[in-house]
Formats: C-alpha cells, structure tokens, sequence
C-alpha cells in the first residue's frame, strides 16, 4: 500500500469511554491499509494558521475503515494523553487533520488459530485484525481485552458486534476478570497451545506475553509503540533494541515483530 | 507548468530558479538536509525528487554504524531534538545500493562523518569517483574523540586539519557543514576558506536537553542532543548573515524552514540554496511546496531570477 | 494557605521552599529576570511581590540610557526577539525613585550592565551599601566596545578582567550572568568561580535575527536581537547542566520557563533557583503560578524540601 | 482603572466588513475602561493544552462594553492580518481567550468641539470617544472615516445609530466622498479651526493629520500603533521616538499622544 500525506476532514469526533476518543476522518484518495499499520496523525487540527508547537505528528493505529467511491472513512480510536492527543480531543467536524499513512509492516495472518490480547490503547491496533480473521473463519480469533478500569476500554462494542470471541480482564474487576489480560492468555494458551499469539499494548504487557508464549512454544508478534518524528524510515529515532543486537525501525521494519526478536528490556 | 532553460534552470512566470552552489549547478535552491531525508528513495511517495534542487544523503561513515539505544528523540517547543549518532549504512553499502535506486537526473550531495581525521579523508576518498555524487558534505559537528568529545567544528586548528585533509582526499565540491555551537562562527567559515573549501552549509543542530520530570531523567538516552526546527532558525538565520559577512564561499542555508517565506529569509541573509529538514517528517512534500512558493514570490515581486534574491538584505536604516 | 517557618522558608503540605542563592535566603525558587520584570513595581496589578521568590530588576548602568530606535521586538516560533540596548533609569534614579516604591519584603536583586569595565565597578559600587538591595546580577552579555563589540560574556580574558572589577568594588552576593553565546559555557562558569563570583545566571538571551521577507530587511533596527522564551529552553536546560557540571557555584536557571513543570526542569538539572522572563509578559502573574505548581509537585511527590530537587536529575541508564 | 490579567469567554464572533471582525468577550471582573485604552489579546483562544507559537498577545482598541452585574462584555473590532488575528477570527462562543487590560492613557475629552479622524484598524478606537463626547453635547464631535474601500470600514452602522456628524471618504470612492479621509479633515478644519482633532489609523494618515492640524493651530492628540511584547511598559518593546528626542512607551505613555510630541519620521 502505498503511503499519502493529504489534509484528512474529521467527519466526527466521540468520547469512547472514560478517557478515550473516536475520531473519523474523511481522506480521499486513501489507499486502504493493512491490520497493524499505523498513520501519522498532526497534534491537533490544523488551524486558521500555521503555528509550529506541538511539532511533531502523532502515531496512531488505523483502527478500521469504511471504502466509499474515490474517497474513505477511517476511524482512529485514541487515549487523551499529553499535548497532541488533547488538541486531537478538542477537533470539530469540519476540521482539517494532517494525514501520513498507511505506514509500517502491520501483522501476518496466520494460518491457523490466534489469540489477540491488547491493553489499553492497543486495543485500536487488533480491532481490523480480528475483523478479518473473524471472516475468514469464524470463530478462528480469540481476543482478549485488558484495561486498568472499565472506563480505560476502547472500542469494546464493536468486537462484541463481530462476535468474535471475546475476553474481558480489568486491573479493579470493572468489568469481566479481575486482574490482567495476560492471566487471560496464560488460561487460553493451555487450553490451545496451536494458537498464534497477537500482542499490543503496555511494553510490559507485551513482554509478558512475549514470555508466556516463548514457555509454550507458541508464536508471538506484539506491535510496538516507540515515539516517532516521521513514521517512515528517515529520522531514525524511532529504533528498536534487537536481540540479536543492533536495531530495527518501529516504522519502518514494524511495528509488529516476532516477539522473540525484540530485546524488550532495552525498550523505551 | 515549468518549462526549462537552456541550462536546464527551471523558468516559469518568467522566473529563473537556477543557481550555483560551490560548482554545482541546481535547478533551484531547495535541497533537503542530510538526516531528514534518508536515502531519497524513503520519498518517492510523496514527492518527485527531481522538482527539487538536489538532496543531502544521510552521513556516512567508513563501516555500517548502529547507532544510539532509544530514546532517541523528543519534542520541544517548536522543535525537536535528536541523538541518532552515527547510525547509517556506511559507504560502501550507499554507493552500491543507495544510489542505484534512485531516478536519473536527482542531484546527490553525500554527507560524511567520522570520528578521525583519516577516516572521514578515507570515506571522501571512496565517494570520489562516484558519478552519481555531485558534491561532498562534511559534517564537522560529530565529536572529536582525540579532542574529548568537543565537536571538530568547535575548534578551529581541528576544524583547519580536518578541512585540509578531506581537501587534499577529493576534488569533488566540498561544502563543509559548520557547528552552530560556537563562539564565533565567522571565525569557522574563514578557517574553512583558508583551507579550499568550496563552500559553507549551515546550520547543524543546537546542543540542547530535555527533561523527563516525573521519571527525573533526560528524556534521550544520550542525555544530549540536537535542537532543530522552527525554533532554531532565527539563530541560523543570524549565522547564515554572519558567516556572509565574513567569506566569500557561496552558503547553503538551513535551520527551521518550513515554508517558502523561511526559505527566502536565508536567500536575503546570503545564502545561494537552503535545504529543508525537520520539517520533511510532518510534511514529507515540503520541500515541493518551498520551491512553488519561492517561484511564486518571485513572479509576484517582480524578481528574474532567485539569484538576484541571494544576500539582498537591506541592513541600512530608511 | 502556605504558612511560614522559623526561617521565612513556605511550607505547604509539608513541602519547604526555600532556598539560599549565592548567600540570599529566598522564600522560594522562583525569581523574574531582569529586563522582563521591569522595576516591579509594574507588576503590582497581576502579583503580590511577596509570593515569589524575587525579582531581578531591569539592568542599570551608570547614567539613565535611552535604547534603540523601533522596531525593537519581534515575534519568533515559540519565541521572541528583542533590541532594547541599554534604556534604563540609571543607577542613582533606581536607588532613589524604585526601590522605596517597593512593598517591605520584597527581594530585589539589581543588575548591571555597562560597555566599560571601570563603569561597571561603579554602577556595583553604587548599589553596595543599598539596603534594599539583595544581592547583584552582573550581566555579561554587553557587547564590549574596546573588544570590537564581542560580548564581554564572549571572552574568557575579558570576562575574568569584568568578574574581578565588580568582585573588588562590591561585598554583595554577585550573581554573574552568562551570554549562551559561547562555545563552551563551562570555561566560562569557571572564570567566574575563579574570580570569586558568588553564583551564577544563565542564560541570557540568544543572538539571532529575523527578516521581513516583503520588505526585505530585517525586522530590528538593530538588525541583530536576543532570542527568548520557550524555544531557547533546551538550549538553556544544556547549558546549566553542563555549567552545573564544571563549578561548585550556585546557578540561577532561566530561558524559556512558562511553567512549573519548566522550572523543575531546571532544578533538576542543577539550577537552585529560576527566573521567568518573556513568560511575564504574556501572563503577568506566571511567577505566581509557578511557585504554585512547585509546591504541587512536591507534595505530590512526596518531596519534603524543594532543595532536594536541585541536580537530582538521574543521568545513569536504567 | 487597575487592568486585570484573566481568561476570557467569547460570547460572539460576526464577520464585520469585508475582511474584519466583531468579536465580543464576557469578562468577569472587569474594571471599564478609558476611551483610547486597549487590551492585549492571546493570538487565538487558549486550546485544550498549552502552545507556545505564536507566542505574544496581540494589543487592540477596547471598542465598547456593556456593563452588567459582577462582569461586562467588551467588543473589539479588528482586522484579520496575520497568524495571531487569523487564529482570533477562527474563535467559536465558549472559547477563552487571555486579556491583559485595560491599558495605556487614552484620549483626553476635549473642552469644546472636536474632530474624530480614523482610518482602518484604528476606527475601533475613536467609537467610544465619540460616544461619550455625543453624550455630554449632542453635536460637538464630528467624525470623519477612511477606507481604501467600503469594505474595509468597521462599525460604520454603529456611528450611525450614535447620531454624530459623520463623513466618510475611501479611496476606490465605493462609499462616501472619493480619496483620503485627510481631505475631509482639511475641509472641516476650515469651517471649524477652533476643534481639536483626534486621530487614528495608519501612520502616514495620522502624521498628515498632525500637519493638517499644526497648520490650522488646532490642538491634534494621535494614537499611535507599535509592536507590544508586553502592554504595560515592562518590555519597552514599543518604544516611539520624541522630537524632544528620546522615547516614549506607546503602551505606556500613550498608546494617544500630543501629534506635536511625536518624531514622526523614526516610527516603525
Ligand atoms: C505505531 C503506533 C501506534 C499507536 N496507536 C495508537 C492508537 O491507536 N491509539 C492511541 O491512543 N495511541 C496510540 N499510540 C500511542 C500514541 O502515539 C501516543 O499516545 C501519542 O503520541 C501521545 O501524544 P501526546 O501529544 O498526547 O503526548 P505527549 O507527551 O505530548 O507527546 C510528546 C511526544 O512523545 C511522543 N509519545 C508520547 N507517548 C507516546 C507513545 N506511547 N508512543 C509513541 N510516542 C509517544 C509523542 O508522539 C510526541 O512526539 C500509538 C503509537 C505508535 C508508535
Ligand atoms: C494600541 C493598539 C491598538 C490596536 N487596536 C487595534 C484594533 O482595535 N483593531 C485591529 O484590527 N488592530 C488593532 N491594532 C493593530 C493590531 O495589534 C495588529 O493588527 C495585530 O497585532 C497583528 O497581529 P497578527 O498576528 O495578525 O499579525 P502578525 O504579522 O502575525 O504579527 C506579528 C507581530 O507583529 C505585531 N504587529 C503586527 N502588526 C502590528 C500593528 N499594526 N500594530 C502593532 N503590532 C503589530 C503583532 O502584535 C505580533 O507581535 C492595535 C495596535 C495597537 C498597538
Ligand atoms: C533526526 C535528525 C537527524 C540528523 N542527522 C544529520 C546527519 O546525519 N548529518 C548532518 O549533517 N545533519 C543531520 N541533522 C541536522 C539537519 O541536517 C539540519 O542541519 C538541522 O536539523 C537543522 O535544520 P532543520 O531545523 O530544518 O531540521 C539531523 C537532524 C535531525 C532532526
Ligand atoms: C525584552 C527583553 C529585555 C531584556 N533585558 C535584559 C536586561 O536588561 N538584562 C539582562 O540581564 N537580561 C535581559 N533580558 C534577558 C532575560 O533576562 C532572560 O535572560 C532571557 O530572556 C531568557 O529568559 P526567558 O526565555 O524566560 O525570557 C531581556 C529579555 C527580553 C525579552
Ligand atoms: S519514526 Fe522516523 S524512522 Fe521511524
Ligand atoms: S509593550 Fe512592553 S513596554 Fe510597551
């Protein structure tokens, strides 16, 4: 899929849940994108002005879209967190957002079974996974959502109506499980020890799943969230420790990695 | 929209875009600044490289380079800082890969960096008879272990050595890319005249740190890093007029443009090209739009040829 | 609110904010910088004086001085340009007229600033046995007439000469202020110590310079001006970690803090105090504020004494 | 009248001319104000997270006010120019906007009849000293307006209502007399040597004002427009050039001075 940069209009702009926002934006022109891949969003919509603080562009998962003739709709579902993500949270339909995207090396479908397991603003980036492998063959991805609070869950409505299978754990019992989505996929890995894992989420969320696959020698790619300037290989700065030493671009060689290739404690 | 002239400058509107920079002939004075803009190829979905005037390529080294651990960048008012180091495919890789992949007809400047004098006169030496290269430029803000760490750039016996060793390695252009973090930056450009440089890029990254103040920490794991962006132009700006007021040799002006206005800011202080950086990551077609719009301010005041713009700041009181 | 120990320091939720610069016991932290804060007395509307820390008055010299003619300001990216040159009411106006305009309890340090070294020790002398006087800022970043209009700050020969002057004409606290416009800001911080400054400032504001592109001049008369507010802060953040690095002396940090989480900052790179500069002029009660957060972010947390921020900034890797 | 710092609520914003705006702000607290005096304005209203660019408020004329219990709403009349009035003119009601004022030394009402000259931008700041001379002797004020064209002029409707004497001149003749607003001046002048004149607008109309005045003998108070940093003499950013020599503040000192006073030709 080849990438566009192009002033997306933002067709609505919803709180979803506590702390979080659906954003939907109308770009024309917009290729299309693979499960995993990412755009780069401006902190904020361009003003009436040029005005050159915040600086960088957000990286944010393509949470889905919907193809209409020549132009699309895609929706982005994200945490309000610092500066851009707040001035992205104060955006009006009609509102012109920056757009660079489809970018990264989003996930491989797997043969076989998955098990998708996303924390807290991960969930954005397993949503269209889950979509697709639920429509190949139903029932074929089992997914497990985490979040400290009820309130700290994306999108949770709509994985319901995919109907794929669906776990829910948060950190305070909120909402389904008591305690971490990991817990959840230690339950399910013994149950179904073929299935390959998906990840995304906290590092330390993804580590553990990392590490909870590796003992039962299952596959495992986790999507990584390192902060970004340019989305497409040229800053560099987005780097990723390897375990076999040096480094790979979150942008560019990623964001999704087989697991065991990420040398997760040199993470960020 | 843009025919060509004889000598290959592009006219429209009546205006000639053309300029000279150290020898090389560019069909406008945009070029894109080394870091920012990868190997080119990174850019082709977003820009015809050949609208521009050329490219600066990613420094290179002697052997591949990995580089710093994450975090490696960070946000600052207006700008950003960056502490990539040396990380890059090294020469070798670049001439035999890099520079195949791109279209004819796209100018390349290399640039190069190292941590000895020898070794940056070894990767000038390599990139010689390349054909695909137009120009050389030496990076002078990368530190010099043998001086405890302070930049090449930063001293001026270090800076003259240097100069005169890549000199004597290359007959290709060289443009020599000066440290901002300086006392006196009109002293650096003379030293580099002293020693034949072709001509001056300026300005690199500032020195610069950022803090993390709920983890305490710096926010790069280099603790130091690089400040570019808007926020550092009008002390690139002052660079840029001052280093002209001090040599001959033509500037390529850089720091914080993101639009035509910024670029002709540079062509009034005296420089004959700019190149265009931070900004290439938010705005991957930047550099397109400050050629259009440079185009566009000089059919609308009346300007020939953007030469005539270069160092045309009125300093004298009304 | 915020009652009072023993020694005058703020507690609030347990949180003491007071800290000893160069000798000056301060209620807390956070001063204003000079020429930024006028003579305080301005401010009245938007702060109660007494709630911050101090304030630096706007530089003095020997007879009232009249400045540069307009355009003096400029607007830069997260940022500001200015070309006052000297105006200010003179040293004697300012010991008879503004400070007994000032509320009791109010700390008051003056700054002075001269273009020959013999006038500087006078204007110091002057202030010496001033009562309401705190303590003195000796600014630096005068352009020096006898050295071809470098900044005294600029030269280290020149600088130690300055330092040693004021340091014989005055027993006050003296707080030396740095020009950033140097290449290495630890050789200068220990010049001062060397020559028995008390503490240091830093930075002053940064040269640059910016053009009217229709115009084609640039906007200043002066041509040149100094770069302030939140673009220049992770240039100054660099410069009081590395100056804090070289000498034992305290620091007062400024350069583009417009808010608490700015401020700590600083503290955390060594500073054991701050001033707010350009941010006074868009939010008159900034310092207030900040002294606010401060106190909000200790108590949060859990940190007992503000001094206890002072360098903590953890340079190790994880 | 003790200028206050505070964030205020845009109540309204209508287009006003061709390429002006009204915007009309609730502030709490707000102490009324001199005519003459202004207010320094962020560059745009205050967003969801902290900006830094632009970063200096922007000084303009305090048109008039409704006072009400406990706050009052002002309107500022002004001209989109560059990036920080752009921004102003894309506010919405609810958004806030920082205001520093009122400030400087305004207008001085004058003992017997004057005449109010004002041109562009500087039309905001001649409508409440025509209001109140009116008030205290229906007729006494006369006041004289300049354009390039009709749709460069501001609060001409408000004038009216006002009931003052009121000319009109711009230059492309689309309302009014045919040329510069000076004309009118001169004309008045000569029925009238014995009024004072007022003066505000672009520099070259009020230094022509001034020699128009000076000429005639009458007394001529101008109000001059410099770049402010700050607003309340602090920065001395905006200093204007005596013919006694020396300086004064515009933000300060003025932003209305006695035309004599000014050296006219070291003005930005
Ligand atoms: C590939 C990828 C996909 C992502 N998808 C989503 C998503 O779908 N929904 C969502 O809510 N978030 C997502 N994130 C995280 C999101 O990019 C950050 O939350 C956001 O950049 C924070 O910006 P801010 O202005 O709110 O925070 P600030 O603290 O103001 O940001 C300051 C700087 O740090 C960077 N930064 C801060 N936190 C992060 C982070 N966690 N990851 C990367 N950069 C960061 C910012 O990009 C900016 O450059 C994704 C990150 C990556 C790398
Ligand atoms: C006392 C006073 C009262 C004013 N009253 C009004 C009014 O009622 N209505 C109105 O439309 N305008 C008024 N102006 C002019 C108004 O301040 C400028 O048009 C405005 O600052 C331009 O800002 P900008 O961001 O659009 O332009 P930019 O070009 O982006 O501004 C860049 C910098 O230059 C300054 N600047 C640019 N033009 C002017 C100018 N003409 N005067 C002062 N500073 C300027 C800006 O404040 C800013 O600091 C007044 C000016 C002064 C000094
Ligand atoms: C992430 C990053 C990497 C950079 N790498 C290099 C480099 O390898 N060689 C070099 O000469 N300059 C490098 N620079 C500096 C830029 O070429 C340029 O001089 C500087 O960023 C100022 O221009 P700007 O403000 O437009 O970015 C880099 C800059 C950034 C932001
Ligand atoms: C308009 C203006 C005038 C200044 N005048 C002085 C001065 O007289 N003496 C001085 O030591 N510093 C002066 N400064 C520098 C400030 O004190 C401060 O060092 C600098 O602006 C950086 O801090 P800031 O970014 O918070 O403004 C001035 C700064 C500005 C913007
Ligand atoms: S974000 Fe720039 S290289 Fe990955
Ligand atoms: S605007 Fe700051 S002194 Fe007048």
């Amino acid at each position: 899929m080849i990438p566009i940069r192009t002033l997306a209009e933002v067709v609505a702009l919803s709180a979803e849940g506590a702390s979080s926002y659906r954003l939907t934006l109308r770009i024309d022109g917009w290729p299309g994108f693979e499960p995993g891949q990412f755009a780069m969003l401006s902190p904020g919509p361009q003003g009436a002005a040029p005005r050159s603080d915040p600086l960088l562009p957000r990286p944010m998962a393509v949470y889905r879209e919907q193809r209409a003739k020549g132009a699309a709709e895609i929706e982005i579902l994200f945490k309000r967190h610092g500066r851009g993500t707040a001035l992205l949270a104060a955006c009006s339909p009609g509102d012109r957002v920056a757009v660079v995207g489809p970018l990264g090396r989003g996930f491989e479908l797997p043969a076989g079974r998955a098990l998708l397991v996303a924390g807290g603003t991960g969930i954005a980036s397993v949503y269209e996974l889950a979509a697709r492998l639920h429509a190949r063959a139903p029932g074929s991805a089992r997914v497990l959502l985490g979040a400290r609070s009820a309130g700290d869950l994306m999108g949770v409505a709509d994985f319901e109506t995919l109907g794929a299978p669906l776990e829910i754990a948060t950190e305070d019992g909120s909402l389904g499980t008591k305690g971490l989505v990991t817990a959840l996929l230690e339950v399910a890995l013994a149950r179904d020890a073929e299935a390959a894992v998906f990840a995304c989420g906290p590092t330390a969320m993804m580590r553990r799943c990392a590490e909870i696959a590796e003992a039962r020698g299952a596959a495992c790619s986790a999507s990584l969230e390192n902060p970004m300037a340019c989305g497409f290989g040229v800053c560099l700065g987005c780097a990723a420790p390897l375990r076999a030493g040096g480094f790979a671009l979150v942008c560019r060689d990623g964001p999704v990695f087989d697991a065991r290739a990420v040398a997760w404690e040199g993470l960020p | 929209m843009s025919a060509t002239n004889a000598r290959g400058g592009e006219i429209c509107a009546d205006v000639d875009l053309q300029v000279e920079l150290a020898g090389i002939p560019l069909r406008n004075p945009v070029l894109t600044a080394s870091g920012t803009f990868g190997y080119g190829t990174e850019f082709a979905p977003f820009l015809d490289l050949r609208r521009i005037g050329g490219f600066v390529a990613k420094s290179l080294t002697l052997e591949p380079r990995r580089g710093n651990p994450p975090p490696r960048i960070a946000e600052a008012p207006s700008g950003m800082l960056n502490a990539i180091s040396l990380e890059n495919v090294g020469v070798d890789a670049f001439v035999r890969e890099k520079l195949p992949a791109l279209p004819e007809g796209v100018v390349v400047i290399a640039s190069i960096f190292e941590t000895e004098i020898d070794r940056y006169a070894e990767v000038a030496k390599r990139l010689s008879g390349v054909s695909r290269v137009a120009g050389l430029e030496l990076n002078a803000s990368c530190p010099h272990v043998k001086s405890g760490g302070i930049e090449f750039g930063q001293n001026p016996a270090v800076l003259a050595t240097l100069v005169r060793a890549v000199r004597r390695a290359t007959t290709a252009p060289l443009l020599v890319k000066l440290s901002p973090n300086v006392t006196d930056i009109r002293e650096m450009a003379r030293v580099c005249e002293g020693e034949g440089a072709d001509g001056l890029s300026l300005i690199n990254s500032v020195q610069a740190l950022e803090v993390d103040v709920e983890r305490r920490r710096p926010v790069l794991s280099n603790v130091l890093g690089g400040l570019s962006g808007p926020a550092i132009r009008p002390i690139a700006l002052r660079m840029v007029w001052q280093a002209r007021s001090a040599v001959k040799l033509p500037i390529c002006g850089m720091g914080g443009i993101a639009s035509a206005e910024d670029a002709i800011k540079f062509l009034l202080c005296g420089a004959t090209a700019v190149q265009v950086g931070t900004q290439n990551y938010l705005e991957p077609s930047a550099a397109g739009a400050v050629v259009d719009g440079i185009r566009a301010y000089c059919a609308r005041h009346g300007v020939r040829r953007v030469a005539d713009l270069v160092g045309a700041l009125e300093t004298k009181r009304p």
